[in-house]
């Protein structure tokens, strides 16, 4: 049930909000989590497989959403906001923003008759506009809590939702509610942006439409894939012969990103493998600076792909231009490994390998005092070696990709080490 | 015998359905006796399904249920809680591994999968039918923790740990704390230094008073079960009393007549027998290498009160909880001859390069001359073609690169090659990177095939590599110091992993049971591992792990209980003849002989019971079975197995 | 009883606008969805075949097909053309 | 499936396996996408030295044609000698078949480790030639072919 006291407040229901929670809960501490879409899950949930051991996302992140929804000692508000966080003695206020789904969650079942009979199409957030949904939706197949959720932006008020809803669950009576509660600790668990591939133009996407981005092609490849195949954006065709450009985004002072991901190599190999699965006759070409396969079993996964006949090309990619006729691609880049100098090579589809950058705007919400950033716009680690979770506020924590680039693994030990810091911290008030 | 039993068949979302014909396999065990239900599902684990299933079995009033899905290693725990929160005993609940042991090891042969799918879901009902609800051993917990390994990782653990109430036992082999870090100076990329690190935890473990240091200290043996652990240690003495004030310490180490080699900083230097790993470790008192000791005398003339040289080796047993394996890594040992390492004097790792500055004043000086220009050669002994270690050691690239910007900062003069095959500053770390490249640092990428080889002239080291930037020319250096960049190896603790029996992984490290859900368990229940132990990494990201493991130990401890797996052993009292042969075999004496009504017979002691089963085969009489794995549900299961597809 | 059904879409109705904008889009939409039925009345087909007949952008008909199949108007036959394509066929044809 | 049956039946092959040791090496074949006769068949058991050698004569009775213990080995988490104890069951249950007329080498162990998924494969390669092998033998002299 829903208090307004907490000990501990958890902001981001992706996969570090998820594991903070989960182990602060097991300890006995009760804790609220607040997510801003309408189901959690984060960005791991939006995956295929994870590398390097090939497990499909969803079977790792499902059960883990699953608990955290219905462990006793968790309280999940989705589709809200914090909007501020005030010190006061030894505790936070913190004041959040419920914004209306225009449908009951303690009604719905999650039967998508709604979603049946809606006429809106638009772009599905979730499939990063691969495909549309509808004005009302459920998020995705394993979206939790399971229940629509009613764009009003683009909503035409039709009411058909109304009309067939077999559990009398839309309600369009719903208003944003406030509320205000109690916390004795904040995690901040609010992951990264994917980089906006079109801020390198150079590259065409959004323009080419065969150019696209990494995260679409990891929606591709998904158990709940929007094409049900690979195939080319721009005219349903099978590629034969897909590239990778690495460091889009990262690496590079030109967008004022000069840092490394950490992610875009292992996950670039990851879909190589997955392609050669799923199109065996396809050819794979990976530009890159360098392989960054520094984690466990890393290094083994990337061989694999070698030995799997992935093409692997040190080169940085200046341009990528199309060819009018048939939507294929001329990548040009400079051959680092090879003869030398710029060389031109055509491939029917390619997938930009898109950094993470911060996620920004957590920082307004502190009143009154200053949460401080690194210069990459990341949560600062006040003692990077000692106590990675801390940051400069007291009784303020940061798990996952909040303080930096991390991959899954990384992400999951830095909540385990914000709950255990976060466990001491709490005792420490006493 | 169960009569009302669900069936679930899962898609994984394709990671199963794209191979296996669910749908055939739901319809061909739909009307197996005792199934009033089948169906398929896309994530049998997602949270719609759990509900689905809570409802079916209340509607239904199934009596047990049946998941079709992935390994059991996975979700076995997901689904019994499936079955408790429907009113079911956890143990009516059968998981049939569909997917690495049918979909993916098949998936070149769809319709045998399908067959084998079939069989294995009817070995499952079958299993179901014959399996009884059980009941959890709920036993009291001990709290506190060892943890085993006294350098960063293993301070830090211990202080969380100490915070949240526990009783800590730091374990540490050496005479000091602090591990590998204090070894390093500076550390990227706060540039703060190991040693003073070290010294800031160990002032916060002195302050707690439930931390118990044990320095000079190994494990004999290790029992017991989770919530319960034995640990036997055997304390080696120091032979230097603590509590006793002493001003002669520096005066006696400089008097004593015994030179060794100095393994802190890897035999570049020699200590003495009465010493100490550098100035300020900790414990802040010195130790007598006895066996090497020239019983001289002069120690105990100079400071009579603080020697005792009759401290005998002590034993002593420890009641834990849990237990944090923080062992840590070996930096890798070139081997003789490997890029000239031990045979041209030129030739050292990176971490003596890394003593060497910091034993160095003034200029930077090698064997009387002063160094000018390095060369880097990385990957030595990671990333091995041949060889045993293909793995990445992950914090190296970072670590040289660092290294040459301290020592550009220190001697402005010094230009540095290196000598990469990727280089791998993930994250952050990319902008010493980019700052080494800005001061001048030459990089030249060899390809694995043909490593940069060292040429031994007139002692002179000659380093030749064919460069892959600039069309594989093949370049020459003479460089003062040929620097190895050794990636990290599990440190050699074959007793460890014997005594613990906690399992290696193909790169010889401690395995975690799954890098994604359970980073810091092993197989063994109570038995965590965090840091290097696990897997080559930096200092943050071992203080990560750390404080992971102390996460999951807490959580483990905290409430004072633990339910403990009801798969032990049970004894039908009507055949049982007491022969005593179960007995013998019992490892952990948990089979008595009582006297039942004038008869003797076997009694199973279900808290020291682990269930192995080791008594099952020895019994003549068959009286003897495990709880979960009866002869009914092996039987059963065979015969599922068998029976022609129809 | 829809009467009953539609009761708080009128509280929202006296507060909430709906843009021109987006009914047009909804019209739209629906008018793509009726051309693309109708070109595969005539038999399954391959994207660049469907638009041939609508006459409208490759890559349009790409988004516009999946999000049919999406919503179970039409699905794949799993047969591919020569050309690599996928067949697209109304749903329930079979 | 009837034109399988007329080249004769692969072998079956009934796998006793460990829930800590080798059923994970057992999975980790599948992750790999390594591929074995899908006529393996696999019970798992807390530890091969609790298999009871009525559970092997049993499924060879039944119609398995082989019974292959993945043993633990030295990596046992219960016992140091599981390795022995798990020899002797399958010493004692060689013996049986053998006075049954089963040929004892139907049944066979190894050690399978966690990691060891190649080595299982091949295992159960070698394995199901050998019992196709044996089986082929067995027909010709007893002049009887069950499978056509």
């Amino acid at each position: 049930m829903f208090h307004l006291e907490y000990d501990v407040l958890v902001i981001g229901g992706g996969i570090a909000g998820q594991e903070t929670a989960l182990n602060l809960a097991d300890m006995g501490f009760k804790v609220i989590m607040i997510e801003k879409e309408p189901s959690i899950g984060g960005k791991m949930i939006l995956l295929s497989k994870v590398f390097p051991t090939l497990d499909c996302a969803s079977c790792i992140a499902t059960p883990k959403m699953s608990e955290t929804m219905r462990h006793e000692n968790i309280e999940v508000l989705s589709y809200s906001e914090v909007t501020s966080i005030e010190r006061i003695d030894k505790k936070f206020k913190v004041k959040i923003l419920k914004k209306p789904k225009y449908v009951r969650e303690d009604l719905c079942t999650g039967c998508q008759e709604c979603e049946a009979n809606c006429p809106v199409n638009v772009e599905d957030q979730f499939n990063f506009g691969l495909v549309g949904r509808r004005a009302v939706y459920i998020p995705f197949s394993t979206a939790i809590p399971k229940t629509a959720v009613i764009d009003i932006e683009n909503c035409i008020l039709c009411g058909v939702c109304e009309r067939v809803c077999p559990a009398n669950a839309i309600d369009f009576t719903q208003e944003p509610e406030c509320y205000t509660l109690k916390v004795k600790a904040v995690v901040l668990a609010t992951g990264f942006n994917l980089f906006p591939a079109r801020r390198k133009p150079q590259y065409g996407f959004g323009k080419f439409p065969n150019v696209m981005d990494a995260m679409e092609m990891d929606r591709l490849l998904s158990p709940t894939r929007p094409y049900n195949a690979v195939v080319r954006p721009l005219d349903g065709k099978i590629p034969e012969n897909i590239a990778y450009v690495l460091c889009t985004g990262s690496r590079d002072v030109s967008v004022g990103n000069p840092i490394c991901s950490q992610i875009c190599c292992m996950y670039s190999i990851k879909q190589a493998q997955l392609l050669m699965g799923a199109l065996p006759l396809a050819d794979i070409t990976i530009y890159y600076i360098d392989i960054r396969a520094f984690g466990k079993g890393f290094e083994e996964f990337y061989q694999q792909a070698k030995d799997m006949g992935v093409q692997f090309v040190k080169g940085k990619v200046a341009k990528i231009e199309e060819i009018k006729e048939t939507g294929n691609l001329i990548v040009r880049y400079e051959d680092m490994e090879g003869s030398g100098g710029v060389k031109e090579a055509e491939h029917d589809l390619v997938v930009l390998s898109v950094g993470m950058l911060a996620n920004t705007g957590i920082t307004s919400i502190f009143k009154y005092e200053d949460l401080e950033l690194d210069e990459y716009n990341y949560v600062k680690q006040a003692d990077a070696l000692l106590s990675p979770a801390k940051t400069n506020l007291k009784g303020v924590f940061a798990a996952g990709t909040a303080t930096g680039p991390k991959d899954i693994p990384d992400s999951i030990l830095s909540a385990g080490a914000a709950s255990a810091e976060v466990a001491a911290y709490i005792r420490s008030l006493k | 015998m169960k009569e009302r039993i669900g069936v679930y068949i899962c898609y994984c979302g394709g990671n199963i359905s794209d191979y296996v014909n669910v749908n055939k396999v739901k319809d061909s065990v739909k009307d197996e006796d005792g199934v009033v239900l089948a169906k398929t599902t896309v994530f049998a684990c997602s949270d719609s399904s759990q509900k689905e299933m809570i409802s079916d079995i209340i509607e239904n009033k199934l009596d047990g249920i049946v998941v079709a899905s992935c390994s059991p290693k996975l979700h076995l725990h997901t689904f019994r809680s499936v079955a408790e929160r429907a009113g079911l005993n956890p143990y009516e609940y059968v998981q049939v591994n569909i997917r690495e042991q049918d979909s993916w090891a098949h998936s070149d042969k769809p319709e045998e999968a399908t067959e084998k799918a079939i069989r294995l879901v009817r070995a499952g009902i079958r299993r179901l039918r014959e399996a009884q609800p059980l009941l959890p051993n709920e036993i009291s917990v001990t709290d506190s923790v060892a943890v085993i390994g006294g350098g960063a990782s293993g301070m830090r653990a211990a202080i969380e740990l100490a915070d949240t109430g526990l009783e800590v036992y730091l374990i540490e082999k050496e005479h000091f704390l602090g591990g590998r870090i204090p070894q390093w100076g500076e550390l990227f990329e706060t540039n703060e230094r190991g040693d003073i690190l070290i010294e800031k935890l160990y002032n916060e473990i002195i302050k707690r008073n439930n931390i118990k240091i044990f320095t000079g200290t190994e494990v004999e043996s290790f029992s017991g079960c989770v919530g319960n652990f034995n640990l036997e240690v055997k304390i080696k003495p120091r032979y230097v009393k603590s509590g006793i004030e002493c001003n002669e310490f520096e005066k006696i180490e400089e008097g004593c007549p015994v030179e060794v080699d100095d393994e802190f900083n890897f035999g570049l230097t020699k200590r003495k027998a009465i010493y100490k790993f550098y100035k300020n470790a900790y414990p802040d008192l010195p130790a007598v290498d006895f066996e090497n000791c020239t019983k001289c005398g002069l120690c105990e003339k100079l400071c009579p009160d603080a020697f005792d040289f009759n401290q005998k080796e002590e034993k002593l047993a420890l009641k834990v909880g849990a237990v944090i394996l923080t062992t840590g890594f070996s930096p890798y040992e070139p081997s003789e001859g490997e890029y000239g390492y031990k045979k041209n004097d030129k030739v050292i790792t990176l971490q003596q390069l890394r003593r060497i500055m910091e034993l160095s004043n003034g200029n930077l000086k090698w064997k009387g001359k002063e160094v000018k220009e390095i060369a880097f050669i990385y990957c030595v002994g990671s990333r091995q073609k041949s060889g045993e270690n293909k793995y990445c050691s992950r914090y190296c690239c970072t670590a040289a690169i660092h290294t040459s910007l301290l020592l550009k900062k220190k001697y402005p003069y010094i230009r540095s090659y290196h000598l990469f095959r990727d280089i791998r500053t993930y994250g952050k770390q990319e902008i010493l990177y980019r700052d080494s490249c800005k001061q001048g640092d030459i990089y030249l990428k060899f390809d694995e095939n043909e490593p940069p080889v060292v040429e031994d002239l007139n002692n002179r080291a000659i380093v030749k590599v064919k460069d892959l930037l600039t069309e594989r020319e093949e370049i020459e250096i003479e460089p003062d110091l040929v620097v190895l960049v050794t990636g990290m190896i599990p440190r050699k603790n074959s007793e460890i992993e014997r005594i613990f029996k906690v399992p290696v992984g193909r790169d010889n490290f401690f395995n975690e049971i799954h890098p994604k859900l359970r980073p810091v368990e092993t197989v063994i229940d109570g038995v965590f591992i965090a840091g290097t132990g696990q897997g080559p990494k930096n200092l943050t990201e071992s203080i990560l792990s750390s404080l992971s493991a102390a996460a999951k130990t807490y959580s483990l401890l905290s409430s004072g209980t633990l339910k403990l797996e009801p798969i032990v052993a049970f004894v039908d009292s009507e055949r049982c003849k007491w022969c005593g042969d179960c007995a013998e075999v019992c490892l952990y004496d948990a089979i008595e002989k009582e006297n039942q009504d004038g008869k003797e017979i076997a009694v199973v002691n279900e808290a020291l019971c682990k269930g192995c089963g080791s008594c099952v085969p020895v019994c003549e009489s068959r009286a003897i079975e495990i709880k979960g794995y009866t002869n009914k549900e092996i039987i059963g299961m065979i015969d599922g197995m068998l029976e022609e597809v129809r | 009883m829809s009467w009953d059904k539609e009761k708080t879409l009128k509280y929202i109705k006296k507060k909430h606008k709906v843009s021109e904008e987006k009914v047009e889009e909804t019209r739209e939409f629906m008018k793509i969805r009726k051309a693309i039925a109708k070109a595969l009345s005539s038999g399954p087909k391959t994207i660049p075949q469907i638009a041939e007949i609508m006459g409208l952008p490759l890559a349009d008909v790409t988004y516009n097909v999946m999000t049919c199949r999406k919503y179970g108007y039409i699905e794949e036959t799993g047969e591919v053309s020569d050309d690599d394509y996928y067949y697209y066929e109304l749903k329930g044809r079979k | 499936m009837r034109e399988r049956k007329e080249g004769g039946l692969p072998p079956k092959i009934l796998v006793f396996s460990t829930n800590s040791i080798s059923d994970p090496g057992i999975d980790l074949a599948g992750l790999l996408k390594m591929h074995y006769p899908p006529t393996v068949y696999t019970i798992t058991v807390p530890c091969s030295s609790g298999i009871n050698p009525d559970w092997i004569i049993y499924a060879l009775k039944k119609g398995f044609d082989g019974v292959f213990i993945a043993a633990d080995g030295s990596d046992c988490p219960y016992r140091e000698d599981c390795s022995q104890l798990t020899a002797r069951i399958v010493l004692s249950s060689q013996e049986r078949a053998k006075e049954m007329g089963i040929d004892p080498s139907r049944i066979k162990m190894a050690a399978v480790c966690s990691v060891c998924a190649e080595s299982f494969v091949n295992h159960m390669k070698k394995f199901s030639e050998a019992l196709k092998k044996l089986k082929e033998n067995t027909n010709e002299s007893g002049g009887k072919n069950v499978s056509s």
